[in-house]
């Protein structure tokens, strides 16, 4: 199997969709002309032309708020936002007409429009510009939320999310486009809404997605080495939630660690833990931990960004201390 | 415009009168709940505006949906049935007063943060636009929303873009209790589109044959050239919504639009031309007034919702 | 002591603290002449005028942005947003500017803006127009978020609200306006960040706030009928969120139920789960329950909206199911 | 303009040139993290702008930002030991380069949200205006934030409050890759100014003699009727930030601009009018580089934030 980046993933499964299904097409800042802002689209206004990878003016509302429009006439909508931080001036288009204009109009409507958005702090961007706000939109029913951490999985989840009928919500994290992995050539989803286990192991459970599954995997190679062999499983989607595997890894090995890169208090581990210990209290060996952004916004110096944010190091010693 | 056209127009706007009226008391009766902002007064708006598409043109609007809907060709039982929130309603009680939408007759809702639709107006519109249709989509608003940034960012891509849809802001002076003058920059909205350089008419909005023939030019425009602000003049005589104190307006004021009903200047209209006799716009009236006491009948009969709805239409395929 | 509803108490508030302090004032939309859309502010204008209680253009981004400018020059403006689901439209004024601009500038300039907003379901408004997305805005560090479940609470915290430095958002439900309660003549404030047991018990701890504070104590009523006597947690404010009170009562009763009126994934109730879980582990008879929201958009049908909702028999039940 | 005041401007607009120039290396080198955006060739409109104001105008501007900052009065050493990251820089290492502010100069900040900093500015002017003073408030932001809501939210609420806030458009005709006529219905910004009935004017940026003058007036106008729009045509000669790939505009574009340069255009002003001779501006620029270099050293050698500054200033007083 080929070995591309992460980048090089999303941009084959947006090209494909499009020369699948001519219903597809782009909008977003710099999506056209500059070549997507991290590149993610280069080639694709000289082949698909200025109708179907839109350059839009700065209106993050509007650029979903349109898609959604086009979206509910039978297009197939890809709105990009260049940063996930702008999405919160999108938020009412994603979290109140996404998320609710099927429901709401008793299923008359359908808005198979994806939203994609690239976040993540560790690049020296300052507090306004290095958001993981992941868990505040998948709080929401009605919007699916995807975040993948390989890029098989991101060609898979994109596919799956383009071809679907519900808005889905698809965060990247910048700091993962160059990682790589094994991505067929044939055509292949991942279907969303199933975690996965991205490395088996029976003494613990590390629970992650995204860029901290890469930094997961570093630690549990650094805690195999110390004869700790961890299971670590991949969330994949935020919402819906997949628990079986998390579960079934849980009691064989009970204890787990949650490791994501947005902040502690409301965050994603949150919502997994509480249901490890409702699915399964009776198999909790010690109080499973959380690792995550300390809680300040996230300042411009490299050091105190790197402070603030997760390491290797924080999941091993979460690790040691659920043992 | 046909006769008949201008009988059926002046039968509708009779039937929104009486349908907002019905409404009202069902309000009251505790029969309707949320927010009801009632169409009373705007008419030859809606009517006008939306006689003057065709069948493949879209329409979208706010919240005060009803008269919009029944403009759009929905039966005044379906509208009744979803205010009661039955299963019978449009958006299977679901929606309620402010999400009425039919989309089988290119009536796409219905929508109650103000501003929120306008970049799905641009988006429905772009989607005729990209199949290479010659639809046109016919987006109403209020005067209020027209200072929020999704206003702003609509009307811009709307001209970058040259998508075909037609703008039409439905000036009923005020934004609950808020004047256009305590709101707004400039006091006519049709100023406003000079700032994007888009083609702009402002029309007697009590009067329907002016704002028909106003619409059919400007969707002309559209569906050639592009985006196209229509600024209709009118007035609301009922409170913004149910239970509004009416602290910000006074009675005379009121008063003095009453005097300019648009179902009163049609009326006068039609008899002065002979397009139609008293009689028959009395008929007209009374079967409007009979067809509404039917409609609220068949809502009130109407079953609720199943329980199980709840969890239905959350997503397009159920997910765990 | 005077018995008044919530209206009144946070009305007091208001009308109090602008007279205390010149550099107080109002905008929002209707907070003027109308009134306020829920009566809050009637008499303020006639009062304080037009410059102290400014009605503005429907436009919340700017609303709070404007806030947080006069704040940043040395105000105090309490902008209002007329229910919670326009505050999606000033998400970024929020959560990004208002909780950012402190730290990001190194301390230079403070934000001492309150945000009120008034939320929740159960008046068939319908699903754009019932949110209760307090804990989406209780994840942001820099801000701090504050809910009153009683009048006493209400117009203490609003009190230091107001007097305090920071951006606080201040979340008011609509179907509480009309709870009585006493409300003493003399000045004092509730400060934030103090959790308060609300009602004693001994057999299980119900944590809480705002519209479940009121249906968790009508629930514990009724189980101290059956013989259990709940004891109930106020949380009062989710950021900065006090556990201190919730883990001492947890750890003599063993027992929990949460009870929000927010949407179950990612609520406030895992994260308060979760450090109930953290802090006393070995205290843990049963697992821990929540109480929430269905997982769909709120219907505008009154039964189906009802079902949605929870209710007091669902608080009932879930406190048996944990003894 | 005082022949002082004109030579202090020409030193002023040197010294940001070198100080940008310096960023761009630092940055080639790691030492300079996240985005950078620099001034180059714009330095006539914050020079221009920042110089007509009195010392009660606050400034604010988006995150391209440290020419705005050295034109309020801000040293190049705390410029660059923010870009640093250092304690010393003037956010202490906290913001970088697209969050410069000193409070004590009233200058604002260096915003990074598009359009986020215009309701700011409202608020500012605002203030002013509550508390009486005549001080007026100076925003600065892009063409391609002029599409966004909030420049559409805050220019509509400026003129119905009347606040004393003087819009300043740095036109330089991109929004990153996308040129103006791509981005916006109307190719010059001032236009927009129509549909809020809005004064406005529209100068050569790259010519500071005509920037100050107009800002000069346009600034008066704030002081007593309320906002006015300035759109100042101006070009970035690099990239938007660093590692853009230039793909949306030629070479020739670029020089053809670069003939156009505002410090050339200044020099030749000064020259010609005898403001200054050869040797005192080439002794004006000589002494910016040194300037400068010795900043550079300033910033290089201060030290890092402490560990523990990253929990401080979370609130203002701690909380648990
Ligand atoms: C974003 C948003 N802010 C506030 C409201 C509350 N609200 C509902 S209708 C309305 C007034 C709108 O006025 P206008 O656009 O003139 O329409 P009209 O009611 O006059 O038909 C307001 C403020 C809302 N629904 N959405
Ligand atoms: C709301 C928002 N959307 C997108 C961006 C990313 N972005 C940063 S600068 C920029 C272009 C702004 O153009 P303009 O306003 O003309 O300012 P210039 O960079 O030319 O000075 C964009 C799209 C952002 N920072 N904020
Ligand atoms: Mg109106
Ligand atoms: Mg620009």
């Amino acid at each position: 199997m080929p070995i591309i980046t992460m980048r090089e993933a999303i941009s084959q499964a947006l090209w494909e969709e499009m020369e699948r299904d001519e219903r597809v097409f782009i909008l977003g800042e710099e999506v056209g002309v500059w070549g997507g802002t991290y590149a993610v689209t280069r080639g694709f206004y000289d082949h698909f032309g200025p109708e179907r990878v839109r350059d839009t003016p700065i209106a993050e509302g509007t650029i979903v708020g349109a898609a959604n429009g086009a979206a509910m006439a039978g297009l197939r909508p890809i709105a990009e936002m260049m940063t996930i931080n702008f999405a919160f001036l999108a938020m009412d288009q994603i979290v109140n007409q996404a998320a609710k204009i099927h429901s709401m109009f008793g299923g008359q409507m359908t808005i198979p429009v994806v939203i994609r958005a690239v976040g993540g702090g560790g690049r020296q961007l300052g507090a306004t510009h290095s958001h993981t706000p992941d868990v505040i939109f998948a709080h929401f029913p009605g919007l699916k939320v995807v975040s993948p951490g390989t890029p098989y999985d991101a060609k898979g989840l994109l596919k799956a999310a383009i071809r679907g009928d519900d808005p889905v919500l698809f965060i990247e994290n910048a700091t993962l486009y160059q990682a790589k992995g094994e991505v067929p050539i044939e055509d292949y989803i991942v279907p969303i809404g199933v975690s996965n286990i991205q490395r088996a192991g029976k003494d613990v459970t590390i629970v992650t997605y995204s860029k901290m599954l890469q930094v997961s995997l570093q630690a549990a190679e650094l805690l195999a080495k110390e004869g700790i062999e961890a299971e670590v499983v991949d969330l994949r989607s935020l919402r819906p939630l997949d628990m079986q595997p998390v579960i079934r890894s849980f009691k064989k090995t009970n204890r787990a660690v949650i490791a994501e890169e947005g902040w502690r208090s409301y965050g994603i581990g949150a919502e997994v833990a509480v249901r490890v210990y409702e699915a399964a209290l009776d198999y909790v060996d010690a109080p499973i931990r959380r690792v995550a952004q300390k809680e300040v916004p996230l300042p411009y110096n490299r050091h105190l960004e790197q402070l603030a944010l997760p390491q290797v190091q924080d999941v091993v010693e979460a690790v040691k201390g659920v043992l | 415009m046909e006769r008949d056209e201008m009988l059926r127009l002046y039968h509708q706007m009779a039937l929104i009168r009486r349908l907002e009226e019905a409404a009202a008391s069902l309000y009251q009766e505790g029969k309707i709940g949320g927010f009801l902002h009632l169409y009373i007064g705007q008419e030859a708006v809606g009517c006008g505006v939306v006689s003057a598409r065709r069948p493949e043109d879209r329409v979208i609007t706010a919240y005060r949906d009803h008269g919009i809907a029944i403009a759009a060709g929905m039966e005044a039982r379906t509208v009744l049935a979803e205010l009661l929130g039955k299963a019978t309603g449009c958006s299977k009680g679901k929606g309620g007063s402010m999400h009425m939408a039919d989309v089988s007759l290119n009536f796409w809702g219905g929508h109650a943060i103000v501003g929120a639709h306008l970049p799905l107006a641009a988006g429905l519109a772009l989607a005729d636009k990209y199949n290479k249709t010659t639809a046109a989509t016919i987006c109403l608003f209020g005067d209020g929303a027209t200072n929020i940034g999704y206003f702003h960012e609509a009307m811009n891509l709307s001209v970058v873009w040259e998508l075909p849809v037609l703008w039409v802001c439905e000036n009923n002076q005020y934004g609950m209790g808020t004047s256009i003058e305590r709101a707004s920059a400039v006091p006519e909205i049709r100023q406003k589109a000079h700032g994007y350089g888009m083609p702009n008419a402002r029309v007697d909005g009590m009067d329907i044959v002016q704002v028909r023939k106003a619409t059919e030019a400007a969707l002309k425009h559209v569906r050639t050239n592009g985006p196209f602000l229509l600024e209709a003049v009118t007035y609301r005589y009922r409170g913004h919504s149910m239970g509004d104190p009416e602290r910000y307006r006074s009675h005379e004021e009121v008063t003095k639009w009453e005097k300019n009903d648009p179902i009163g200047i049609f009326h006068k209209y039609l008899i002065k031309n002979k397009h139609a006799t008293e009689a028959e716009l009395e008929q007209s009236a009374n079967q409007a007034a009979s067809e509404i006491q039917e409609a609220v009948r068949f809502a009130e009969e109407s079953p609720d919702p199943a329980p199980e709805v709840l969890f239905s239409d959350v997503y397009v395929k159920e997910v765990g």
